[in-house]
């Protein structure tokens, strides 16, 4: 049932990946990545991670991208016909190098077995967050940091003169 | 350059905050009051007021003492019509006395400004309380005058017209209450 | 009857009776709030239908699903046809989070009072408040017409922002209570409610849900006066009401979560669990509407500066404070 | 662990090559390649919580999170700068910016 489950996500992340990044309209992009955004959610969740899961769609679906749009939206950039998009000459090589990786990859895996691992046990949010703040102290306090002048950065930028 | 600063003492600051939460929990405390107060609607096609008498609604066309019509189709009413809602055609006795052969006021272009009422010499047309005029073919709101005429004087059940000034139709020029004579113009030759 | 399949039976009755009672409430709550601005205006509100206009919902409801479904000619039309059920189902699938009473136990079986108990419910509640805000903001875009653009960006970027003290102002809740699961949150209030300790969480909390949910004092996004009706402006007929709905339904259940979350759930005394559920969440509601009826529509500077400036600075304060109290009380 | 850990590789390694072949396509639009950045670094996360779930770590799901603070922290100075760009030139084309190549 959940492998299923699992397979069903995995398409629906994939696809919708392709066609947010095949799509000419920005606004459209942004709606198809939400979706495989979504879908990658559960995943987490199916993975046991319903913490990161959460975070997923409130950060990424619910702050990250409704940046893009608001951006999209403010800016108008939301007509494709006057956008960048690209035609075969800039496609061609990047299907090619993607289609290379993607080759190799599945290569090196098929090489090896397909072992089912045995179930682990997970850690609660509790222990999540024992081992965020006592073994991970300094990251905490670097990616703090790092917001921080990420907002004195866009502060700046974004500043009327 | 010129530099301002604004400097708020702290009192000040808090005073501000707790006045703020004061006005606030003020609205909130009318609006409940009101709440509980009892609503003023009326309940229209139920509850009717009764509008006073002077209301300014519904044009008629009155009739003096005597029974007679008082309209002389002067078209004052009608010029001074803001919105020309009021046609007629004048007509003649063969006394000399004016009528109006038709008479008619479209009231779904009618303001209800009471200017017409105002204008008409011979207090003819009046306003009443009639206020509810609603049609649902708009043709039906074309009043003619066997629809806008009344039996009855209206406001003044004394005033007739003719009486006061009468061109030869009640009595003779001059011989009306309160009107002098004619003057004739032969006898102010210098 | 196997006891899964009977399990199975309970939980879709369960989730029936959830579904019916909040879309039900929804449409009465719009009564409810068409009756009492009536009387704080000392009118008397909808009184036509049914006795006292209690039928009137079911009117509104025959109205907008004959009326025209009318759609822009230079809209885009799936984001336009999209719109409005991603801003209502967010909505109402916060609800399965909620706890609204005690477990019961029928036929031998113990049945909770919630929909689902989520170890991260809190979390889950934020994601979707999170993504209602697509609903205003591709409503806005897709209609392609002025008023509903700036209402559309308006909502984002208002959304946005209150988020931020939303969530920063549920912090202590979940410190206090040590879970992020509803179901235990409720539990840590069984003697003393959340808003004895955190009184000033519960007021940021207050604000911002109700900027969350656009009501008056934050509705600019819809704005009457100077949007004429901000990002649903172009929506007519079951899409608006859908729209409508939504924010209707939005009030119950983020009533409901203050309750759950300050004013200890179901807990209380004399009347059953979801009796207390209930009169809490209507009461929330209920201050909502008196507040639609009361307070004047905040200026959008002013709007931005009360979310940025003062509530998620005084969220952090809130927190800083609480983390002191909590260290010394161990 | 709910199926095999190589089929999640090979599904965050799809992510990423599509978000790479997405990011080298539409070099010429800033929005774009953000949003394929983004994409690559979804799939980065889903390697870090496939293998916290395969060997029952919390450091896996504690990177995932570390990334998307970071991602934000990023998306926001970016996004400032496509904001800034627009203003001075009215465009996201990259190819507008490329003055400084010498």
């Amino acid at each position: 049932m959940e492998q299923a489950i699992f397979y069903i996500l995995a398409a629906v992340t994939v696809i919708g990946t392709i066609l947010a990044i095949t799509e000419k309209h920005p606004v459209h992009a942004i709606l198809f990545l939400v979706t495989s955004l979504f879908s990658m959610a559960v995943i987490f969740y199916l993975l046991m991670a319903p913490l990161v899961a959460a975070f997923e769609v409130i950060l990424y679906a619910g702050a990250i991208m409704v940046l893009f749009l608001f951006v999209i939206m403010m800016l108008d950039l939301g007509h494709p016909e006057k956008g960048m998009s690209p035609g075969w000459k800039e496609w061609l090589p990047a299907v090619l190098l993607s289609g290379i990786s993607i080759g190799s990859l599945a290569l090196v895996i098929v090489s090896r077995h397909a072992v089912s691992s045995a179930p682990a046990v997970m850690p609660t949010i509790r222990e999540l967050a024992v081992s965020l703040f006592r073994e991970h102290g300094l990251a905490v306090e670097l990616i703090s940091l790092q917001l921080l002048f990420a907002l004195v950065g866009a502060l700046y930028l974004g500043r009327q003169k | 350059m010129f530099v301002y600063i604004r400097l708020t003492p702290r009192s000040a600051f808090s005073m501000r905050i707790i006045s703020d939460i004061q006005a606030i929990l003020g609205g909130f405390r009318v609006t409940l009051s009101h709440m509980l107060r009892k609503p003023v609607t009326i309940q229209y096609p139920e509850e009717k007021r009764t509008p006073y008498p002077r209301y300014r609604a519904r044009i008629v066309l009155t009739r003096d003492p005597e029974g007679g019509e008082r309209c002389v189709a002067c078209y004052l009413c009608s010029a001074a019509c803001p919105v020309d809602c009021i046609s007629m055609q004048s007509a003649e006795q063969a006394d000399g006395r004016r009528y109006a052969a038709w008479f008619r006021i479209n009231f779904s272009r009618c303001i209800f400004c009471g200017l017409c009422a105002e204008a008409c010499p011979t207090l003819a047309i009046q306003m009443t309380p009639d206020y509810e005029i609603c049609k649902r073919d708009i043709m039906d709101l074309v009043y003619e005058k066997e629809d806008l005429l009344i039996n009855g004087c209206g406001k003044d059940s004394s005033y007739n017209f003719y009486r006061q000034a009468g061109i030869g139709v009640a009595r003779q020029r001059g011989a009306g209450q309160e009107e002098t004579p004619p003057v004739d113009v032969r006898t102010l030759m210098p | 009857m196997t006891a899964s399949s009977l399990d199975i039976a309970l939980f879709s009755a369960k989730l029936g009776v959830v579904f019916f009672v909040i879309l039900t409430l929804a449409a009465y709550l719009v009564f409810a709030e068409r009756k009492i601005l009536a009387w704080i205006q000392d009118r008397k509100g909808p009184n036509r239908v049914g006795p006292f206009g209690l039928l009137q919902p079911l009117a509104d409801l025959i109205k907008l699903l004959t009326k025209e479904d009318f759609v822009p000619a230079s809209a885009d039309k799936w984001l336009f046809y999209l719109a409005p059920a991603m801003a209502a189902i967010p909505a109402i699938l916060i609800f399965a989070v909620i706890p609204f009473g005690a477990t019961l136990t029928i036929f031998g079986r113990p049945l909770p009072l919630v929909v689902t108990d989520l170890n991260v419910g809190l979390l889950f509640f934020l994601a979707l408040s999170s993504i209602a805000v697509y609903g205003v903001a591709l409503g806005g875009w897709a209609s392609n017409s002025k008023y509903a653009l700036l209402g559309g960006i308006r909502g984002l970027a208002q959304m946005i922002s209150y988020e931020l003290s939303m969530g920063l102002s549920l912090v202590p809740v979940v410190m206090l209570a040590r879970s992020f699961s509803l179901t235990d949150i409720v539990a840590a209030q069984a003697s003393v409610p959340f808003v004895v300790y955190q009184p000033l969480a519960f007021i940021i909390f207050l604000v911002s849900i109700t900027a969350e949910c656009k009501r008056i004092p934050f509705d600019l996004p819809e704005a009457e006066g100077e949007l004429v009706a901000g990002f649903h402006a172009e929506y007519s007929g079951m899409r608006f009401g859908l729209f409508f709905v939504g924010e209707y339904i939005n009030i119950i259940v983020l009533g409901g979560l203050a309750a759950t979350f300050f004013l200890g759930g179901w807990h209380g005394p004399l009347l059953p669990p979801v009796v207390w559920f209930s009169v809490k969440t209507l009461a929330f509601a209920f201050f909502f509407i008196w507040m639609r009826g009361t307070l004047p529509r905040l200026r959008y500077d002013q709007l931005m500066h009360l979310g940025w400036k003062l509530l998620t600075p005084l969220a952090l304060i809130n927190i800083l404070v609480t983390g002191w109290w909590l260290a010394l009380n161990r | 662990m709910i199926v095999p850990l190589e089929h999640i590789l090979i599904l965050a390694g799809l992510l990423f090559f599509i978000g790479m072949g997405g990011l080298l396509a539409w070099r010429a639009n800033l929005i774009m390649m953000l949003v394929c950045i983004e994409v690559m670094l979804n799939a980065v996360m889903l390697v870090f919580v496939a293998g916290s779930a395969r060997w029952g770590n919390a450091d896996g799901q504690l990177f995932a999170v570390f990334i998307m603070a970071l991602t934000s922290a990023e998306v926001s100075l970016a996004l400032a700068m496509v904001v800034y760009l627009h203003r001075r030139r009215k465009t996201v084309d990259t190819d507008m910016f490329s003055e400084m190549k010498g």
